[in-house]
């Protein structure tokens, strides 16, 4: 899945999530979820990172899906102490769950998986405006020079005996580093863009590379994959 | 818990401060930074760390405070063993550590509420923190720079200013790293005298020869591993 | 605010990403090509500045920050939360690919908002920290309220749901307020040339 | 319009390139940073700029290039007055100026992309573009380090990197603003051999003495204001 273009990488996860999301019976979900599995497995995603990132955000939807089969009236499921969960609820919950599981699941694998650069190119390619993949470029090439800035402040606020603690000091503090954070971003822009202009920018970025095109790999991938989402929608629909 | 029995480079007449024991201590697993450093700071001490860039200086300054915890060894301050994040609390406190970049120390949009962190750190009240904080600007010779804002102060006077925040929390030891980096020698000169006129243990980095033979009792140098 | 796929119905999430289009193109038409390294930059700020926790209570949440950033560009708000929530996808795997026009609504649309009830105001103001603080409340309130309705919206089943994220974000909006108002008072000291003019309601 | 006749200060043999006279410059009114400032750069000259902390070296070099206009003064280069922001389009392609911090100038995702950067924008195709940038980078020994990420270069890597970008260029003067700050003491013999070895005129900003002793011609010195 390495060479698939990221064009194709990016439609596909979005009819991925498409399908997904209209699908209802959990036998098809199940089926999915087993499916952006395999293409985990074909991304080659690290296995404890990965679970980590599934579970970080099952903690989001864990409020949801907790009340969902209590809130939820229907046939009687099971029940405690004047609460009873309902079958049509609990059915509901593991819907949610599993869609939301297997839409990012999918979406790692996809798009996340590939370097970034590649996925700035895959979404120009598909038509997203120039100026805003040249404000996601800068903006992931400069994530880790602006966050060992952070942890340069942080460290030094630590050596001078800072600890976070519920109180005035604390909060004022953080804000104190939140806003000299993005003053220090602001004038690093300042210096980028002066950089630019030394190298002769004058408000438009050379257009290089026109878009390679699509191999018989990426075709390959797509035709297996509209097959496998004609095969759910028959299967849900049909 | 090791008991710390005074200082064997001194001849144990004067307090031991900080000791390090056989540290070692390595960003990248399997290419040890530090390995196996003894090293000793007594009352009254001011000593020069030097060695090649890479052999691990800050990092050494790092570990006296606990902002890296070591892969091996013990370190020591103020007569207790230091290991956890909560042991160093107090160790920050009595050991001032001045960065090499005073951009990086200071965040607040004026001196003197940079000058004062420290000391509400400590948990001293307002009114006392500002009071700390005042004789600490006065210490660098900026007595009236409290209200002037320390993002937009001259590099020199950023580095004085760093120097005040640390000072403000009354420190027993100075831990500086490169103190003098960027200095123009009139700057120099005045850091020079503040520094002399200091009652502070010291630990100093610096390539600067001349600097440190105006002020140094000792000199530590550090081999490459 | 990050709501997962699979929650919201299709007309929420149509709604949603309608509106974010629209803002993405209002916000875009405001980003000339000098500008695209500061919003790049506010983009890598901002989402950095959410991964920091705070301790509130006996517990920590993180700032969002949206307040902060809508008061300082207005419309560009929407490219730049854009830009943050892909990052969050692409880096933490929060989100969903659906529910990203939600997303962004959720975030952009109260900073836009705030832009204009309080900006004109703050600029020149002596009292940065009240109108931070007010920017700051405001759009984190607007933000969990929008997230209510969505939810609520979307099934019935969800209303209790919607009403804990109501209930959690009240401690969110206090933080919120006294971190921007701290934040806005910082930098309206340290580079008070953000605040001299209106630039972005004078464009229009 | 003045027309510029040749250069004073090398008795008029040699050709000047950047000309400043009576410039000033306050980054807050009525706080002059530089004033009444000239100053000349001649063919094959190499000048280090020296002066105090806050004497506004490098506002010196952001004005040869136009990034910064000045308050009064006349600025010439490649024998024309500059004044308006068109007027230094071209300045900035025959002067080519290194920051302090590298990381301001590498903002392309891949190394490659960096140094063709500025050729691209001087209008050459994409394969000429891609000669010239692998040849800048065969100068500062950099070669096959095309697709390398710019954050994941280390500092020293990083600093010769820009010099790629800048090289890349083919500029007939140099400005470096600090160009071994940070640098260690192998990075920093490269760096000197490569200067060394480069045709071009320069104006070099440095503390330290022991670089500029084996590289520069002339020594200006500033007094703040």
């Amino acid at each position: 899945m390495k060479g698939v273009d990221g064009r194709v990488r990016i439609i596909a996860a979005v009819l991925f999530a498409v399908v997904t999301t209209a699908c209802s019976r959990l036998d098809i979900l199940t089926a999915i979820m087993f499916s952006a599995v395999l293409l985990a497995w074909f991304a080659r995603l690290p296995v404890v990172e990965t679970i980590k990132k599934l579970l970080s955000m099952d903690g989001f939807i864990l409020i949801l899906i907790a009340t969902l089969p209590f809130t939820t009236t229907g046939t009687h499921w099971f029940g405690f102490s004047g609460f009873t969960a309902s079958v049509e609820g609990g059915q509901l919950a593991m819907e949610i769950f599993l869609t939301a599981n297997a839409c990012m699941l999918s979406f790692l694998a996809l798009v996340a998986a590939m370097p970034h650069p590649a996925i700035a190119s895959g979404l120009r390619g598909l038509g997203c405006s120039k100026n805003l993949i040249q404000i996601l470029l800068l903006t992931i090439r400069y994530i880790e020079t602006l966050r060992l800035e952070y942890q340069r402040l942080r460290t030094a606020m630590q050596a001078r005996g800072f600890q976070p603690r519920n109180n005035l000091h604390t909060w004022r503090s953080y804000g104190y580093l939140a806003g000299m954070l993005i003053v220090r971003s602001l004038d690093r822009a300042d210096r980028v863009l002066a950089a630019m202009k030394c190298r002769g920018f004058r408000g438009s970025f050379p257009t290089v590379a026109e878009d390679a095109k699509l191999t018989k790999a990426d075709y390959v991938f797509l035709w297996w994959f509209f097959l496998a989402v004609l095969f759910v929608v028959v299967w849900q629909w049909g | 818990m090791v008991v710390f029995l005074g200082c064997a480079v001194c001849g144990g007449v004067a307090m031991g401060l900080i000791k390090l024991t056989a540290v070692s201590f390595s960003y990248i697993p399997d290419k040890p930074v530090i390995s196996g450093l003894d090293f000793e700071l007594c009352n009254a001490e001011r000593i020069a760390l030097s060695g090649a860039n890479g052999a691990g200086k800050s990092t050494i300054l790092k570990i006296m405070v606990g902002l890296l915890q070591p892969d091996g060894g013990v370190v020591e301050a103020f007569g207790r063993v230091r290991t956890k994040e909560r042991d160093f609390y107090e160790v920050r406190s009595r050991a001032g550590l001045l960065f090499q970049d005073a951009d990086d120390q200071l965040f607040s949009p004026t001196v003197i509420e940079d000058v004062r962190f420290g000391p509400l750190n400590q948990g001293l009240s307002q009114t006392n923190a500002d009071i700390k904080a005042h004789q600490a600007l006065q210490i660098v010779g900026l007595s009236g720079f409290e209200d002037r804002v320390a993002h937009k102060l001259s590099g020199g006077e950023k580095r004085l200013v760093a120097l005040a925040t640390v000072l403000a929390m009354e420190p027993e030891v100075l831990l500086l790293d490169e103190p003098t980096a960027g200095l123009d020698n009139k700057t120099m000169a005045r850091l020079v005298g503040i520094l002399e006129d200091l009652p502070q243990a010291m630990v100093i980095i610096s390539h600067d020869q001349n600097f440190l033979k105006k002020l140094v009792t000792r000199r530590v140098n550090l081999v490459p591993t | 605010m990050h709501v997962v796929d699979g929650v919201l119905s299709a007309p929420v999430l149509a709604i949603g990403g309608f509106v974010a289009v629209g803002g993405l193109t209002v916000g875009l038409k405001q980003v000339t090509s000098e500008k695209i390294p500061q919003v790049a930059m506010l983009s890598a700020a901002s989402f950095l500045i959410t991964l920091i926790h705070i301790p509130i209570g006996p517990s920590s949440i993180h700032m969002v920050l949206n307040g902060i950033i809508g008061l300082l560009m207005g419309w560009v708000a929407f490219p730049i939360f854009l830009t943050g929530l892909l990052l969050d996808a692409i880096f933490l795997g929060f989100g969903g690919l659906l529910s990203l026009g939600v997303n962004l609504s959720l975030m952009a649309l109260p900073g836009v908002a705030v832009h204009y009830l309080f900006a004109a105001r703050l600029n020149q103001s002596q009292r940065p920290f009240l109108w931070g603080a007010c920017g700051g409340a405001v759009a984190i309130a607007a933000t969990g309220l929008l997230a209510a309705l969505a939810l609520g919206y979307s099934s019935t089943a969800f209303i209790p749901a919607a009403k804990v994220v109501i209930v959690s974000h009240i401690p969110l909006v206090a933080l919120e307020a006294f971190l921007c108002g701290s934040a806005i008072a910082l930098m309206s000291r340290v580079k008070p040339e953000l605040f001299l003019a209106t630039p972005q309601l004078e464009r229009d």
